[in-house]
């Protein structure tokens, strides 16, 4: 992969060939506002606050869409990128609903990192009048399009990284919004409720049921079928309360399914069992370890040879390797298989 | 996994997930990808979408990936062999095959050209009820792709038939002919449906072979499993799992022992699990929720969910990657390898046995262990595992792994074609039971439940089994839209409520296996491949009656 | 929609090949024959161009040409150029309003007349103009506007 | 066709406006009259394109002697007929009466809307039958396509179009050569050349007319523009406002495929070319050229950020070229009388002629075209005949939504894309609206405005929701609610949208009063 050589804001950046401007500037840690770039998704160029003055170049391009050219002479910040970019955040908030703080994306609100970096603080513009539904149908996810921006990440990531397109942009101009068919529930639509609209919506248009805050993020795989997706498990003391797709495995590349991100939620189910079981009288009653491991150790050593094992294709390979090994090396018989369904 | 095993030497997914992104030809046989498999299912979707690769879905019911599909071919259950022989009697007549692979790489073209001959296309039409034109644009679609190569993607659609070897060889054939196979965007990708069934067939979790598929018949292996744990070994096949119950019945095994699985549900005829399962004298479940198995055990082992443990998983891609441990265990539950090593060291010591046989630190060790004893994952350790992975065979630490198999040379050296021919499921619809049930999964619940059932917003999206059933047989039987209905076959009766759709063909009932109250295994039959000893759980007979 | 409309939108699709690029000539084929893109059209067309429902519905809802429920017998447009405008179109289009007592975008209640206002349909040395289902009335005035479309009433009657 | 034997043709109009007031009955009635007076030999009545004085219209003509007959209606045919007869005398009461003098004129030439044009564009408009090849042929037609495809190699006929000084007809002036070569050097084998037919500019109607009256010259110039640049297929995307274009379009197609003109190895060069008919569906928007390609891609009509340029990526990523009508209509005309010729007129940067749509408080109404460099009051009160009613002119807006209105004080400016852009307007796809003392300029920009608002496609923040505020302010003013910080804020907003706009939709949205700063 060839390299390239630009300027941006007086300092010397190499980018790779391929790279936009913003992506240019972002990998030598410069920062330019923006809402609706995306590194897993292709140029959009809507919201144009990372726009940017290069020489040679009419006007005032997006960043995130001009391809990073050798030779090429960028600056970030001028009076007249400052005052438009001041200007496009005081209109994007007369559009926005104002309750930050009861708002689920406080504080990892693109919006708000945007105004507070261009420096705006005050109302500058009526607030708009229309009030828009709040669709609460999907289990898992809440749209209020009174928070949107219009950045279209949702629709872009459910089109081109799901490939389902359950929602589209509808309508036009003003009247522009995130919708479905005939303007339905998300429920009703082809919506796979896989929240991956959720994890991309940089405001509060998109968001997760109760969430909360992460204590500390865990990597490993998901449970459920068998691609083996990554995951990060988003932790809170001792509980789990919520799944992100890992943008770096290999396999997933940050999507997830329904399953994948939500159906974690077993782990914390009050169904789980938390003593060992011995059947009394006919009926599971609770024991102790000791007391069950060694009925279970005395039962099987009786039955050496006439003993089968079915293992876990959910548990680990080394819960199954030791599972075979026990039963050829200790029961003396091939007997074991698991639920392989292919 | 026998029938690629026999063709190639080595059976599983030949190319990695992200590389079906590449293919110019997709044939989806016998998979609900995007129900089953989404992830999976989104490469796909790519690769059509994106890159304009040509999409051929082979399934009799429609699923979504129809949407995006050039050619859906509706071939009626049970009949892929003819299928897939058709496609390939076509490929070869209109000279698209790729003469140079089959003269370099394989060997019994000849043998196998010639038993395609009574697959002529009318022939096959007939059989599979998918007209001529579909049959010749498939054929055509798969062997000359616009661009790069073809890929075929199978899943239980393929193995769950008395014919699933059968299937899956058809399907190998058909890759080796036009030069498939060891290729990017290519292959012959069979989709697993568990999170390790890979890493537990690869583990030994099968009654015929020790880790990485060293045969327990073959002096040679066994004798360097004997000399690594200190112990004799069995050289004799064991019992499948499909054999097992047949065993418990004539009194031939005596306890089991059942890690995290539900056979209760999972099994084709699945009343025969639930009767012969209370004949043993003492079983063993080891489970985080009383599931329907563990329900019948004589003691109930209380384990730990993926959250809780540490140690790796290997996915359909042949890819180990690590589970890590994020959260503690609920009340006094144990890490799943803890009790396993403690179940296996007491009862060691009470037959005289080794207790350091199950010496373990933890399961960075029984990796250690596993890399030892297994060729395959010989280079495989935990520290190695990273973002990334590894992808098997990976011989040495060292080895960057494998992504695709059989480049340049198969597993078994030359890719073997093997006749195959077509026959008919072992039940098929009579008078007594007219329809034809077929069973899969759906994208919001997860096998037996157990797991998805407790999660409240999955069970909100799919609360209950539905029949689905096609709008004339609806008529016919006098049902409507979500009206209760038995469906019933020769070894059980289950109730749930219909769906009305044209999903699926007139004569075919659809149904999943996820609820507990709608057991749709006790109508599935037991009738096994006689190769894998895997059940034939897509097709078997029922009648759908109204209730009340 | 009654399965006639869909066996309409069916026999539409068969001349068209199922690429995306003939979404918009279709869509265009189903709003003449049909008045309007129905939901279902919406589902078969989507399914057509493999495309979902709601991309679809998303382009139906970007174009002016489009609508989802049905339509008047007659269409109305009134257009809303410069030259109209400059030129007392507004006063027609109030006029007209009143006539049909439905407002711009709107369908009389007993199906007879829509209501559109067009951007600009370029008879501009006309101004200010409407059509009739196609047919161009020019140099309206409000008077004869009203007089236009009470003798397309007795027509139609 | 011809004067000899006193043959005579009635040339009726039938452009949309005339077909409007009902031109096709009074040519059926004049085609019956004629034969009931037993003139069938001797006079031919045939449909003809936009004649270009849409104001005056149903238009008929009478060749070869030039008479020009306005406002006819049914009941005047007999009398038109009649006037045939080797007795006739033409029909005074339809000439046109000289708004100014008050003076009936017989002949077209001496008729000023028609002598201070200089007509070479429109020359055949209203003058041949634009559904019958065999009368574009009969003037010439498609000799250009033969002589470049014949005689010169697309390197020549390139060289022909730079020298010809050419520049686009759409909108900002890219010389047209240039853009040409950008897309014959882009690398890749398949490429595309585009028809820009979406006249969507309100107040505009020049390509509706020339695709009406003589849409062979449009496919003459995208084959010839293809065959200089590689391109094998070619798309008109034409709104489906103009029916009658489209239907005109689609015949001409047919009749130039069935000539050879189209399709495999033209006039037996080994060039291929095809061209297809794609309506748009009513999104003013889908003018700008990348919103255009996205809705023949079949998707919503939004437009995307350059580079890339569609030159580079432009249809389905391949390397496309898209001209406006007027711009591929020039093409065979340079082509046939080579660049020297048509650089012959037209102001140093702006070579040519100008066709503008003339329309708004002015006496005469209709396609106008003059050398560039043309001054307004030429144009508004030479051509145009003033303002009627005695009223005085407060100003001419030029270039639709993206334009701007130029006061009353410069008249005398000339009209080229320099000039005109110094003013603060643009020369855009060539609609110009008169404006009086009646009309207010707040009102009218509120009209733009509004009408930008409405059809924004929505996709960028600075036009969706900045224009959406302007108006809304605008409003205010309007309702006398205005504060003297309401022209801050417009200004301050306009500057904007100007300076991020994704589009030249919105980025020239907010210009409109930039002339009048004070208002």
């Amino acid at each position: 992969m060839s390299t390239i050589n630009l300027t941006i804001d007086g300092r010397a950046i190499e980018a790779r060939q391929g790279m936009t401007v913003l992506e240019a500037a972002l990998a030598a840690g410069i920062y330019i506002p923006n809402l609706c770039a995306d590194p897993d998704l292709r140029p959009f160029g809507a919201c144009r606050l990372c726009i940017v003055e290069v020489e040679g170049i009419r006007g005032l391009p997006a960043s995130c869409t001009v391809p990073a050219g050798d030779g090429m002479v960028v600056r970030t910040d001028s009076p007249l990128l400052e005052t438009t970019r001041r200007t496009l955040v005081s209109l994007l908030l007369a559009d926005h609903a104002d309750d930050c703080l009861a708002c689920a994306k406080n504080n990892r609100c693109s919006l708000q990192t945007a105004a507070a970096y261009v420096g705006v603080r005050e109302r500058r513009f009526p607030k708009a009048t229309r009030v828009l539904p709040v669709d609460d149908s999907n289990p898992f996810f809440t749209y209020d399009m009174n928070k949107c921006i219009l950045c279209g990440k949702c629709v872009r990531v459910c089109d081109e990284v799901q490939g389902v397109g359950a929602i589209s942009f509808v309508n036009r101009g003003y009247d522009t919004k995130i919708g479905t068919l005939m303007d339905r529930p998300i429920i009703s639509s082809l919506c796979e409720s896989c929240g991956q609209c959720e994890a991309k919506c940089p405001v509060g248009a998109i968001t997760a049921k109760n969430y909360q805050q992460p204590s500390r993020k865990v990597k490993t795989v998901c449970s459920y079928c068998g691609v083996g997706c990554g995951l990060l498990l988003h932790v809170r003391g001792s509980k789990v309360i919520a799944a992100e797709g890992d943008r770096e495995s290999p396999v997933n590349r940050g999507s997830l399914c329904v399953k994948g991100r939500f159906g974690y939620e077993y782990v914390n189910h009050r169904d789980r069992l938390t003593r060992p079981l011995i059947r009394r009288d006919g009926v599971l009653q609770e024991a102790s370890w000791d007391e069950a491991l060694e009925l279970v150790a005395t039962k099987l050593a009786e039955h050496r040879g006439k003993f089968a094992a079915l293992a876990s294709a959910k548990c680990t390979n080394e819960d199954n390797y030791v599972l075979q090994k026990f039963t050829r090396g200790v029961m003396a018989t091939n007997n074991v298989d698991h639920c392989a369904r292919i | 996994m026998a029938g690629l095993a026999t063709t190639f030497g080595s059976g599983a997914m030949t190319n990695p997930i992200a590389d079906l992104e590449n293919a110019g030809a997709l044939l989806v046989i016998g998979s609900n990808t995007t129900e089953a498999h989404p992830i999976a299912a989104l490469a796909i979707k790519r690769a059509v979408r994106q890159h304009g690769a040509a999409l051929i879905v082979a399934n009799p019911r429609y699923i979504e990936l129809c949407r995006y599909a050039d050619v859906w071919l509706r071939a009626k259950p049970g009949t892929n062999v003819a299928l897939l022989n058709g496609l390939a009697k076509i490929i070869l007549d209109e000279g698209l095959w790729d003469k140079d692979y089959v003269e370099s790489r394989t060997e019994n073209f000849a043998a196998w050209a010639e038993s395609l001959a009574e697959y002529t296309p009318e022939t096959v039409a007939a059989i599979t009820g998918v007209s001529v034109a579909d049959l010749r644009a498939a054929a055509r679609a798969y062997a000359k792709p616009k661009q790069g190569h073809a890929a075929i993607v199978y899943a239980m659609g393929i193995t769950q038939h008395t014919t699933g070897t059968s299937n899956v060889i058809a399907t190998a054939n058909l890759a080796m002919v036009t030069g498939n196979v060891g290729v990017s965007g290519g292959g012959v990708n069979p989709l697993r449906g568990q999170s390790n069934v890979q890493g537990a067939c690869d583990m030994g979790c099968l009654p015929d072979v020790f880790p990485g598929y060293q045969r327990v018949t073959d002096a040679a292996p066994r004798a360097k499993f004997e000399e690594a744990w200190g112990v004799p070994l069995s050289g004799e096949l064991g019992l499948a799992l499909t054999q097992m119950m047949g065993a418990v019945d004539e009194g031939d095994v005596k306890a089991m022992y059942i890690l995290g699985e539900n056979p209760v549900l999972s099994e084709g005829d699945a009343s025969h699990v639930t009767h012969s399962l209370p004949k043993l004298d003492f079983l063993v479940v080891q489970d985080i929720f009383l599931s329907e198995t563990a329900k019948l055990a004589d003691v109930v082992l209380p384990g730990s969910s993926f959250a809780e443990k540490t140690g790796t998983v290997t996915n359909t891609e042949r890819r180990v990657q690590l589970v890590n441990r994020a959260v503690a265990r609920p009340g006094e539950a144990r890490e799943d390898l803890e009790i396993l090593l403690d179940v296996a060291r007491r009862t060691a010591r009470k037959l005289g046995l080794s207790e350091g046989l199950f010496d373990f630190a933890g399961s960075e060790a029984v990796m250690e262990e596993i890399a030892r004893l297994t060729p395959s994952y010989g280079g495989i350790a935990h520290s190695r595992l990273g973002d990334q992975g590894l992808q098997w065979p990976c011989p040495t630490p060292e080895h960057p792994g494998t992504p695709i198999l059989h480049v340049g040379k198969f597993t078994r050296g030359l890719g073997r074609f093997v006749p195959v021919g077509q026959l008919p499921p072992a039940e098929l619809p009579d008078e007594e039971y007219p329809l034809l049930l077929t069973t899969g999964r759906s994208l919001y619940q997860y096998h037996t439940g157990t797991l998805s059932r407790r999660v409240a917003g999955l069970d909100q999206l799919m609360p209950e089994e539905r029949v689905e059933i096609n709008p004339a047989d609806s008529v016919a039987l006098g049902v409507a839209e979500g009206e209760p209905v038995a469906v019933s076959s020769r070894r059980g009766r289950v109730v749930a409520k219909a769906k009305v759709t044209d999903r699926v063909p007139p004569g075919i009932v659809f149904m999943t296996f996820h609820f507990a109250e709608t057991p749709t295994n006790v109508l599935t039959s037991a009738a096994l491949d006689p190769v894998s000893k895997i059940q034939e759980l897509k097709v078997c007979a029922v009648k759908v009656e109204r209730v009340g | 929609m009654n399965d006639d409309c869909g066996e309409q939108v069916r026999v539409i699709l068969s001349g068209y090949k199922r690429e995306r690029r003939w979404l918009i000539p279709i869509l265009e084929e189903a709003q003449r024959k049909l008045g309007y893109v129905p939901e279902e059209a919406v589902r078969l067309i989507a399914e057509h161009v493999h495309l979902s429902e709601s991309e679809v519905f998303g382009v139906v809802t970007f174009y002016a040409f489009f609508r989802t429920t049905p339509t008047g017998k007659k269409q109305v447009m009134v257009c809303r150029g410069t030259a109209c405008h400059v030129r007392g179109g507004r006063r027609v289009l109030q006029a007209i309003q009143r006539e049909l007592g439905i407002k711009e975008g709107e369908t009389a209640a007993d199906l007879s007349y829509s209501l559109e206002t067009v951007a600009c349909i370029g008879a501009c040395a006309l101004a200010p103009n409407m059509t009739i289902n196609d047919e161009v009335h020019g140099r309206l005035t409000p008077q004869k506007a009203l007089e236009i479309l009470r003798a397309d009433k007795e027509e139609a009657v | 066709m011809g004067a000899e034997n006193g043959h005579r043709t009635l040339c009726v109009c039938e452009g949309t406006g005339c077909v409007s007031s009902k031109s096709p009955q009074i040519r059926q009635r004049l085609e019956e009259a004629v034969r009931s007076l037993g003139l069938e030999h001797a006079v031919t009545v045939k449909p003809t394109g936009c004649h270009g004085f849409c104001q005056q219209g149903p238009i008929v003509d009478v060749e070869p002697d030039g008479i020009f007959y306005s406002q006819v209606t049914v009941e005047d045919a007999e009398a038109i007929a009649a006037s045939l007869l080797p007795s006739g005398q033409p029909v005074e009461r339809l000439f046109y009466t000289d708004p100014v003098s008050g003076k009936a004129i017989p002949y077209a030439k001496d008729i000023r809307f028609y002598s201070g044009q200089q007509r070479r564009v429109l020359r055949h408009c209203g003058r041949i039958n634009p559904e019958d090849i065999e009368e574009y042929l009969s003037v010439g037609g498609y000799d250009a396509l033969k002589k470049a495809l014949v005689e010169m190699t697309p390197e020549q006929a390139l060289a022909e179009v730079r020298r010809s000084g050419l520049r686009g007809r759409g909108g900002a002036g890219f010389p047209t050569a240039q853009k040409w070569e950008f897309c014959r050097q882009a690398p890749g084998t398949e490429k595309f050349v585009i028809c820009n037919a979406d006249e969507g500019d309100p107040g505009a109607f020049m390509d509706r007319s020339i695709m009406e009256a003589v849409p062979h010259a449009v496919i003459e110039g995208m084959i010839i523009g293809a065959y200089c640049m590689g391109a094998r297929r070619g798309f008109v995307y034409i709104r489906a406002e103009y029916p009658l274009a489209v239907r005109r379009l689609r015949t001409a197609l047919r009749q130039a495929r069935e000539r050879g003109f189209l399709g495999r190895d033209i006039l037996g060069s080994s060039f291929d070319f095809e061209v297809e008919v794609m309506e748009g569906a009513g999104a003013f928007v889908c003018g700008e050229e990348t919103a255009l390609m996205a809705s023949i891609e079949g998707n919503r009509g939004m437009p995307r950020s350059r580079p890339p340029f569609p030159a580079q990526s432009g249809l389905w990523g391949k390397p496309t070229n898209i001209n406006n009508v007027k711009t591929w209509a020039s093409v065979p005309l340079i082509i046939g009388q080579g660049g020297d010729w048509f650089a012959g007129i037209g102001t140093e940067k702006s070579k040519g002629t100008a066709i503008f749509a003339l329309t708004g408080k002015v006496a005469n109404s209709g396609l106008v075209e003059v050398p560039m460099g043309t001054t307004l009051e030429e144009i508004v009160f030479g051509i145009g005949g003033g303002i009627p009613g005695g009223k005085r002119i407060k100003a001419v807006q030029t270039g639709g939504p993206s334009g701007g209105c130029l006061p009353a004080r410069l008249l005398n400016l000339p009209v080229d894309y320099e000039t005109l852009a110094q003013a603060g307007s643009i020369m855009g796809s060539g609609g110009m609206v008169v404006v009086d003392e009646d009309t207010c300029i707040v009102d009218l920009a509120k009209y733009f405005l509004s009408f930008t608002e409405k059809e924004s496609c929505g996709k960028c923040v600075p036009c969706r929701l900045g224009t959406h505020q302007m108006r809304g302010i605008l409003e205010r003013i309007t309702r006398g609610e205005g504060k003297l910080e309401d022209i801050d804020e417009l200004l301050a907003l306009g500057e904007t949208i100007k300076a991020a706009a994704l589009c030249a939709l919105g980025g020239t949205a907010p210009t409109l009063w930039r002339p009048f700063p004070t208002r």
